[in-house]
């Protein structure tokens, strides 16, 4: 009966054991606001004072939130890890060895490492001011009125699986937490679901990281038949790893290959990258989120578990390919998405291609990483030792860059949006009741429709000035740090293996296309002149929206000091500590001497040259084509005047034009998504559903048709059968003659 | 072997021993003497003095109520009934009626017992049915109900249906096979003249005529069969014929008469191909009689069969294997297979039954093979009378179930011919909506046919089938038991006539459904959305056989103890 | 309690014109019965321990002769077998009433659902062939005439293929298991009958079987145990049903009316994987390891077809009716693994499957009585105006493609984990994977292709079909509301803790697998 | 006297000849007349055998054969009467109402 058993409680930190509550929380509060939303449906009360379910979340996420941060405290320190603080026994079978049966447990428990902190940092802190913004996003948008509880508890329970999944012990109930998190993200694409847009794209989104998760499960599959187990434990122990490496190192390797494609659907790298740019369907808070601060991230926090296995000894030199595979395809992806949002109109869909080749930056990384430990002694070699930590810690530091600041990317945009959408509205439809908004054709989230807003909305266009500079990485600012050391450790790499030169080469080209698109962006929206009458009308944002954008630009900004701090030392799960024996101005000061007087002269120049493509070129180009100055009498803020000028003069003194390249095929194909979702809708529906289409028709015609013709066969016998009974007397005695002949000779032979 | 008890004719005893059968005789002469009581006088010669003698004349109104045939009917054959189970109280004793010379010409035992149970129930239903069945409507003539009532042939049909049973008995009990063929021809003729007693109609007079003229084909056959041993034998006792056969039984001459008399109770039991006649005769035929055709008729022949080929052409008397085995096993496998393809689509219900009665007939004979199968391989020796006993219990009391639900069926059908339907499948449509109790007693004699458990089809033809399996596996189980490896080729080819009859059953299935279809889920026809028509005998004699089913499936220990009983004293070198 | 298949066929049938009080009556009495095997779960009756039930041992056991000259007797019993799926049945039953309380021709119809869970848990309890057999028939029954009188416009031809196309595979079984009968040493069992000298107990049978299956020898021989054993599993692939003999089941559901669907797919389907379990796999493991491959192709075929032809469905009931061929699949799969951990998969698929499949045909039902079609498309934006349905509905759809945290989850894993460890353990091609791998996201495409056309679209104008237009269309109604609510906690409830019914599942698993293979000494023949 | 093996060739060939008419012929009164020699052949057979066997009782079977025979043609003329009656034919072959 109920064989659970709640013990092997391992109280490491006082806080671990309200670890649960991080996910529990959430989890019961889905039920609870999707139910009272359901009765309390367009109750005044509800709808205003609890803003239909925003009120609720929002404690329960700051809950999390202050749990996770007291976890977080305990662990800030030099290692002190917690492995297993939990365990309930959730399945519990065995298998036949051939010879033995051997028991086999499927658990579920806490374990808590670096890693683990800085994602659950990520994923509370953006969840709280998410769900901040939300409540000045969704509720004041009159579309939304009396579905938004239906919103919040997705979103709260989605935070629930993203914590989960965070804090889990296992590969499996990562992955357990990472189907949830799927489902969420469908269901909040699919929110507005009676566009056929979102209800396509909520099944594509499904379907796509669905394949990958195929892959991820049979990776697991096979990683428990290595491990006997899926626990970060036992998979983690080095004895383990070298058992496994001694026998089969290349199953592992497939395992994680297989894992390795879970992880490129979830964070939508090519070749799986397809559903994210229409996964902005959703609303904006969804996008800002799932789409762009947490759940793409789960891809690569899966990849980061791996590091453990290439940084055995016993694997060394074995999972070289593996790590290859992961770097080339994060610099396929990095460019792709690049150049496609070059030519990009729609707001959100420049900001969903900025985020995968981002997220493809950060897998370029950790592929390095991941090769640097696979290939150097590095845990007796202290040099080497350095060198791995901190070119995993330098993705890990740019996963936390870019999660902040394309939340709030997503953020400003989503106010752009709304802003842009009432203005719309307010001058277009200020006699009706105001329900019907899909009656036009104007696109609140086509930049075409925007430009000039710079003035109009102050603090949404710094977070995206900072935003941007912070994805650019424009010297100083936020993922300057970190993207800086993903190039430069690339090439580190490639120098050691020339494969490497690939993607080494995509992350540099990378940064110059990251600039133009972002300063395109930041242009197009901002700067120039409003480009028609809607733009000219936009209001500033309200109280809601500004909280979570005023926190992340200061939080952006700051990631001079994480990265002072030594954040790249202890992310990886080092036995740094968070606060580097330096102190904190020394650590800035090393940083700042690391990445600009770099001792290593090749380093020295890769630097410059990434600064000189990724902060000059890139958005210089993007300068002489875009933005322009504001309209007369606008004003902005001081901060944003030296850009806004600059633009100016570019844009005047360098502008051509390019048409040509605008209207080049390859732009076209760049319109298309190159072509690439096209194939996957062709190959869809020209041989997936054909194909099922005839198996149905054979089902019924030759499985089902078998039955039936011997059914009518029996028939079509029975009436020959019954015609032998003719009627008439005479042949029923000839028949008997017959009978009586057969037997008189049969008998006869025998006697 | 146990005490065996002697009576002559008319010798001491011989009343007790024959009591069902001289009641039915004793039957018999009432019902041909009191329908015919009345005021009529007799007028001395040369006189005029008239002394009323009570025959003829005004008849009386006791005497003259249509009813009064079948009441005493009813009650002649079902007091042999209640005598016949009455004899089963203490164990039936062995006796035979023999001759001067010590001849047994009679064998009274569980054996013919059980099989005269079987004829007299299903006769006793068949006349209690018929009791208000005979007002038929729309056959030919126009008669009214009271003139029907009036007609002096319901007397002659009752006579019928008494001399029916009395030949039938004389079949069950015969030790000699001339004695035996002259029950049979007795029970033939009654029932040749019951098929064509609609002689008002086109069908009843060509379904008689069909019936009696091939059946007495098939007797000829017969009868010369029975020369052709007689003049190798001698004898036609059933017991001389056993030891002559053991000793030169595999001569042309036996194996030629054998098979001539196998093709008259062929007939009988109507097995392919000498079943034609029984489609056209049971749907020519009143429904009632039909049943008893289907039901105590096949079960005549059954005892024919039996006593041909398991006392006369025993297995145990012939070296390896039996003669007869492959031929009758064939046969049996057409039998099932024709019988069921043509009544998968035939849309008259009676002759839909008629054809699953001729493949209830090839089940049988698969049980007759299986017996004749037992002692196939020497090297597996076991004990074949055991063998024989289950089978043989498994056909007794198939037959006896079968009166339950076959019977039945066709009494239900007969419900339906009183207003002139039954032969066709759309007459029965919304009888559920119009009598929910005949429909649901179709439904269940129909699902019991068809083998679904619990009903007493089902458990019959388990029965069979599980006999034919423990004949087919011989001892393997043994063998088995010591390690030896044993596959399909080491069981006995009967086994796959086991299979053939799971697999008839199967397709049975389908056409017993669709009468279920019809009846539940299709609208009545026109003009037959009223009620029935009345009649609460037919409907009483429908619950028995109702009740029959269900507890013949749920409840047959008792039952399957009777009927292994009368398989043992069948033979008692198997007991 | 042991005749809770007696006691439910003698409830009430037909009576005209009663229906509230004899759907009240049937209500009352199926919530007793759940009453009662929740109990047994929880030990109020007698002191039953689940977990430490040896093999072919069992609980509450009970017997009476019946049939003594045939060694027939009235034999029933509980092991962590057949026990979850009692539970099962009596669980469904007054959901399903719940479910489909406004069901016309109420008084016949309910008591028909009793009948059928009366039959469902006499095939589960009987320990004794001859009953089993006669409860197998019997569920058929029921089930024709829900489906004949409560069935959709072409019910005639599909309830009679139901009937015959089962009927025909269960003769064939049924012959298997008399030859199984006679094979058997004569007069060496207890409960041998009288005048055959064999007995059709179950225990008695498993025992002997264990009892001769040493070393190099078989219970049986080699060559019988095979065929035996295809002869036995002929009536159950059918039954399960596995492609190619499922044909019957697209015809039968979707012609069903919802209660029957729901029973049909929840329990009696599992029938035929308990069949598995109860007989050929406890008695002839030779065979089990000789047709290993067959099985692992059957599955993998009824996996993979099944989805295919899902995906190629547009009436949304067949399409629910091949997923459940598809996740029948995973039994044979998890059988076919050899794995203790693949049968217990297996188990739990059946358990699991049990309580998601009703709440798909509900879902089904709901909609048909709502639209009046079964097409997926004739109805879009379904979230706007019934959003009760449309949750129900993607819940359901989750539970069967596999959500983490449902029920269905953790069985497809367990299979999934199983399955490799053999593939690896005895060298199969990797191959064998792929079928899997494809069906879990073929199973995600075509639920969600579903879905998109069903609950999603619709835009301003929602969609009704054309014969309804003009109409208001109602949400479920508050007793279907209610049903699928229990259904969905059940579904979260297994699916967060499975072991609840997991653990005497593993339990048994490995007692059944000890009992079979380790004993004997080898893994493989 | 003749040797009884001649007698039973004679019945031999008289219930083949019919057997042969009765599925020949058409007309129900010739049928009914074969069947009357196939059972006539019977008799003889009887017959013969009784006097080969010296076996009294074979020549009871005869008579009773006979009795047999005599019933049957009553019954079969009564039925054919009642079938002309009906059908206005005792031709078997138009006989055929039933059939299938």
């Amino acid at each position: 009966m109920a064989g659970s058993s709640g013990s092997g409680v391992i109280l490491d930190s006082g806080m671990v054991q309200y670890a649960p509550l991080i996910i529990l929380l959430p989890m019961l509060a889905f039920p609870v606001i999707l139910f009272l939303g359901k009765v309390f449906n367009k109750n005044p009360f509800w709808k205003n004072t609890l803003k239909e379910g925003g009120l609720i979340a929002l404690p329960v996420m700051a809950a999390s939130l202050i749990i996770s941060l007291l976890l977080i405290k305990d662990h800030l320190g030099s290692f002190a890890g917690i492995k297993d603080s939990l365990n309930i026994l959730w399945v519990n079978t065995s298998v036949w060895d051939g010879g033995v049966l051997e028991p086999v447990t499927l658990g579920f428990g806490i374990y808590v490492d670096h890693v683990t902190v800085m994602l659950l940092f990520v994923a509370s802190f953006l969840c709280l001011l998410i769900n901040i913004f939300s409540v000045g996003y969704m509720n004041t948008d009159p579309i939304n009125d009396n579905k938004n509880h239906r919103f919040y508890a997705e979103f709260v329970l989605f935070c629930s699986a993203m914590l989960g999944m965070v804090l889990a012990d296992s590969f499996l109930w990562l992955f357990i937490f990472w189907e949830i998190m799927g489902l969420c993200s469908y269901l909040l694409i699919g929110f507005y679901y009676e566009k056929p847009s979102a209800a396509y794209a909520a099944k594509k989104a499904f379907l796509t990281t669905r394949i990958g998760d195929v892959f991820l499960m049979i990776g697991l599959v096979m990683m428990w038949d290595l491990f006997g187990s899926l626990d970060y434990d036992v998979v983690f122990n080095s004895d383990n790893i070298a058992e496994v490496a001694a026998q089969s190192s290349g199953t592992l390797q497939w395992a994680l290959g297989m894992m390795f494609i879970g992880a490129v659907g979830k964070s939508a790298q090519f070749p799986l990258h397809v559903w994210l740019p229409d996964a902005m369907e959703g609303p904006t808070p969804v996008s800002a989120l799932i789409h762009a601060a947490t759940m793409v991230n789960a891809g690569l926090y899966l990849v980061a578990r791996m590091f453990p296995f290439f940084g055995d000894a016993s694997m060394s030199g074995e999972l070289v390919d593996l790590a290859f595979i992961i770097a080339l395809i994060g610099g396929i992806t990095a460019v792709m998405a690049a150049a496609i949002a070059f030519v990009q109109n729609d707001l959100k869909k420049v900001l969903a291609y900025s985020t995968m080749s981002q997220l493809a930056y950060i897998f370029t990384g950790l592929g390095c990483a991941m090769y640097l430990a696979n290939t150097l002694d590095w845990q007796n070699d202290d040099g080497a030792h350095y060198i791995v930590i901190v070119a995993f810690g330098a993705a890990l530091f740019h996963l936390f860059n870019h999660a902040m600041a394309k939340g709030m990317l997503f953020m400003a945009s989503g106010s752009v949006i709304h802003e842009v959408h009432h203005a719309h509205h307010h001058l277009h439809h200020h006699d009706d009741n105001g329900d019907d908004h899909h009656e036009d054709d104007f696109d609140a989230q086509s930049m075409d429709n925007m430009g000039g807003l710079a003035s109009k909305m102050p603090l949404t266009a710094t977070a995206m000035l900072v935003g941007s500079a912070s994805i650019m990485g424009l010297p100083f600012i936020g993922g300057f740090w970190s993207k800086e050391g993903i190039i430069a450790n690339a090439w580190r790499v490639a120098q050691d293996d020339p494969r490497f030169l690939i993607p080494a080469m995509c992350v540099l080209i990378g940064a110059g296309m990251t600039g133009f698109y972002m300063s395109r962006m930041w242009l197009k929206t901002f700067a120039g002149k409003p480009s028609n009458e809607v733009a000219a009308h936009v209001g500033p944002t309200n109280t809601w929206i500004k909280i979570p954008l005023f926190t992340l630009i200061f939080v952006t900004l700051s990631a001079i000091i994480f990265a002072g701090m030594g954040f790249t030392h202890w992310a990886p799960d080092s036995e740094y500590s968070f606060m580097s024996e330096r102190g904190l101005a020394e650590g800035i000061v090393y940083e700042m001497k690391h990445a600009f007087a770099n001792s290593d002269s090749f380093f020295f120049v890769i630097t410059y040259v990434a600064i000189a493509i990724g902060a000059i070129l890139g958005p210089g180009l993007a300068m002489s084509l875009y933005g322009g100055n504001l309209a007369e009498g606008e004003q902005t803020k001081p901060w944003m005047k030296p850009v806004i000028r600059l633009n100016a003069w570019v844009y005047a003194r360098f502008n051509f034009n390019n048409s040509s390249i605008a209207e080049s095929s390859l732009t076209r194909a760049l319109e298309q998504r190159l072509y690439i979702d096209y194939y996957y809708d062709m190959a869809m529906l020209k041989i997936v559903a054909a194909f099922s289409k005839k198996s149905a028709e054979a089902d019924t015609l030759v499985i089902d048709g078998t039955i039936k013709s011997i059914e009518r066969g029996s028939q079509s016998l029975s009436t020959l059968v019954r015609s032998l009974t003719t009627g008439s007397a005479r042949d029923y005695i000839l028949m008997i003659s017959v009978g009586t002949l057969a037997i008189f000779f049969f008998l006869w032979g025998v006697a | 072997m146990s005490d065996l008890k002697t009576v002559e004719p008319f010798g001491e005893g011989f009343i007790s021993a024959l009591c069902p059968e001289l009641i039915l005789f004793a039957g018999l002469i009432l019902l041909i003497v009191i329908p015919n009581l009345g005021s009529g006088k007799f007028r001395i010669p040369g006189t005029q003095t008239r002394v009323p003698w009570l025959l003829g004349g005004n008849r009386f109104k006791l005497t003259s109520d249509p009813r009064l045939p079948s009441w005493i009917a009813v009650l002649t054959i079902g007091t042999s009934f209640v005598m016949t189970i009455l004899s089963f109280q203490d164990g039936v004793e062995r006796t035979a009626i023999v001759s001067e010379g010590g001849t047994q010409i009679l064998m009274i035992n569980a054996f013919s017992r059980v099989f005269e149970l079987i004829f007299f129930g299903a006769l006793t239903l068949a006349s209690f049915a018929c009791m208000n069945r005979l007002d038929v409507k729309g056959i030919g003539a126009k008669l009214s109900t009271e003139e029907l009532y009036n007609n002096r042939r319901q007397g002659d049909f009752y006579i019928l249906m008494i001399t029916c049973a009395l030949g039938m008995s004389i079949v069950a009990l015969a030790q000699d096979l001339f004695v035996l063929f002259i029950g049979l021809e007795l029970a033939s003729f009654s029932t040749y003249v019951l098929v064509a007693f609609f002689k008002e109609s086109k069908s009843g007079t060509e379904a008689g005529m069909k019936y009696f003229i091939v059946g007495s084909v098939a007797s000829g056959v017969g009868l010369y069969g029975l020369s052709m041993l007689y003049l190798w034998a001698g004898s036609l006792q059933l017991d001389v014929l056993a030891t002559t056969f053991a000793q030169s039984g595999n001569e042309a001459l036996p194996m030629i008469g054998i098979g001539f008399v196998l093709v008259g109770f062929g007939f009988k039991v109507s097995a392919a191909p000498f079943h034609f006649a029984a489609p056209d005769a049971y749907s020519g035929a009143s429904s009632p009689v039909a049943g008893v055709l289907a039901t105590a008729s096949k079960a005549m022949g059954i005892v024919g069969l039996l006593r041909i080929l398991l006392i006369v052409a025993a297995p145990e008397s012939s070296e390896d294997g039996t003669v007869w085995l492959v031929c009758l096993g064939l046969l049996s496998i057409i039998t099932m297979t024709w019988g069921n393809l043509a009544a998968l689509g035939s849309t008259n219900p009676k002759r839909m039954l008629a054809y699953s009665s001729v493949a209830h007939a090839g089940y049988m004979l698969a049980a007759i093979t299986a017996i004749g199968a037992w002692n196939w391989d020497e090297t597996l020796s076991g004990d074949p009378g055991e063998a024989a006993v289950v089978v043989l219990a498994a056909l007794i009391f198939h037959l006896m179930v079968l009166v339950a639900f076959k019977l039945g069926a066709f009494l239900v059908l007969s419900v339906l011919e009183s207003e002139g339907g039954g032969s066709k499948l759309s007459s029965l449509g919304g009888l559920a909506k119009r009598e929910p109790f005949l429909a649901v007693a179709m439904f269940i004699f129909m699902i019991s046919l068809a083998g679904v458990p619990p009903l007493a089809g089902f458990v019959s033809k388990l029965l069979v089938i599980m006999g034919i399996v423990k004949v087919a596996l011989g001892d393997m189980s043994e063998a088995l038991s010591t390690g030896s490896e044993l596959g399909l080729s080491d069981v006995h080819w009967v086994w796959w006539l086991a299979l053939a009859m799971v697999i008839n059953s199967a397709i049975s299935v389908y056409y017993y459904l669709r009468i279920v279809v019809v009846m539940f889920f299709e609208e009545a026809e026109e003009g037959r959305s009223g009620p029935l028509p009345n009649g609460w005998q037919v409907r009483f004699a429908i619950l028995v056989c109702l009740i029959a089913t269900l507890f013949m499936g749920v409840a047959s220990e008792k039952i399957l103890q009777i009927c292994e009983t009368a398989a043992q004293s069948f033979n008692y070198n198997w007991a | 309690m042991i005749l809770l298949g007696f006691v439910s066929n003698a409830s009430p049938r037909v009576r005209e014109g009663l229906v509230k009080p004899i759907r009240m009556a049937c209500l009352v009495f199926s919530l007793l019965l759940l009453v009662l095997t929740t109990g047994m779960f929880f030990q109020y009756f007698g002191n039953v321990s689940w977990m430490d039930i040896q093999f072919n041992d069992y609980e509450y056991m009970a017997s009476y002769s019946w049939i003594d000259s045939l060694g027939i007797n009235w034999t029933v019993g509980l092991d962590a077998l057949s026990f979850p799926m009692v539970w099962l049945t009596t669980f469904l039953l007054p959901v399903t009433i719940i479910a489909t309380w406004n069901e016309k021709y109420g008084a016949t119809y309910f008591p028909l659902l009793l009948m059928m869970g009366g039959a469902l848990i006499g095939v589960f309890v009987s320990l004794d062939l001859f009953m089993f057999y006669v409860f197998w028939e019997l569920t058929l029954i029921p089930m024709f005439f829900l489906i004949l009188k409560w069935g959709g416009t072409d019910r005639k031809y599909a309830a009679q293929k139901f009937f015959i196309y089962t009927f025909t595979a269960s003769v064939i079984m049924l012959l298997g298991l008399i030859t199984l009968f006679f094979l058997q040493e004569p007069n060496t069992l207890a409960s041998a009958g009288t005048m055959t000298g064999r007995s059709f107990s179950i225990p008695e049978l498993i025992d002997s079987a264990r009892t001769a299956n040493v070393g190099d020898n078989w219970f049986l021989g080699k060559t019988m145990q095979n065929i035996l054993f295809v002869m036995l599993m002929i009536g159950f692939l059918v039954k399960l049903p596995a492609v190619p003999f499922h044909t019957w089941l697209p015809d039968a559901h979707v012609q069903a009316p919802t209660g029957g669907s729901m029973l049909l797919a929840g329990v009696m389907l599992k029938m035929g994987a308990y069949g598995m379990f109860r007989l050929p796999l406890s008695l002839f493991p030779h065979a089990l390891y000789h047709f290993q491959l067959a099985l692992m192709i059957i599955g993998m075929v009824s996996l993979v077809w099944g989805a295919i032809v899902c995906l190629g469905q547009t009436n949304l009931k067949k399409m629910v009716a091949y997923s459940s061929v598809s996740h029948m699949g995973v039994i044979l799969i998890g059988i076919a693994t050899m794995q203790p951990m693949g049968w217990a998969a297996a188990l739990f698929m059946m358990f699991a499957h049990g309580i998601i499949s009703p709440m798909l045909f509900a879902v089904c039902g709901a909609f048909k009585h709502h639209y009046h079609s079964m097409e997926i498309g004739a109805m879009r934006g379904m979230a706007k105006h019934s959003p009760w349905l449309a949750t129900s509905m993607m819940f359901a759809w989750m539970a069967s493609l596999g959500l983490p945290l449902l029920a269905g989850f953790v069985a497809e894993l367990m299979m999934l984990i199983a399955l490799w460890h053999m593939i690896s353990l005895d060298g199969w091609s990797i191959w064998w994977m792929v079928g899997p791998a494809l069906v879990l996201a073929l199973t995600a495409a075509y639920y969600l292709w579903s879905m998109q056309r069903t609950i999603f679209e619709g835009g301003e104008e929602t969609q009704p079909p054309a014969s309804m237009a003009g109409q208001i269309i109602p949400d479920i109604s508050n007793s279907e509301k209610f049903a699928m609510l229990i259904l969905a906690f059940f579904t979260i409830l297994f699916g967060v803790m499975p072991w609840i019914a997991l653990d005497m599942m593993d339990d048994w698993t490995k007692q059944i697998f000890e009992g079979l293979i380790v004993f004997v000494g080898k893994g493989g023949a | 006297m003749i040797d009884p093996a001649w007698v039973s060739a004679l019945s031999a060939l008289l219930f083949v000849i019919g057997l042969g008419g009765a599925f020949t012929r058409k007309n129900a009164i010739i049928v009914l007349m074969c069947i009357e020699l196939m059972l006539n052949a019977a008799n003889m057979q009887f017959a013969a055998a009784a006097v080969h066997h010296g076996d009294s009782t074979g020549w009871i079977y005869t008579i009773f054969a006979i009795a047999i025979a005599a019933s049957e043609v009553a019954i079969g003329l009564a039925i054919f009467l009642a079938m002309y009656g009906k059908h206005e034919s005792i031709s078997l072959d138009d006989v055929d109402v039933l059939r299938n």
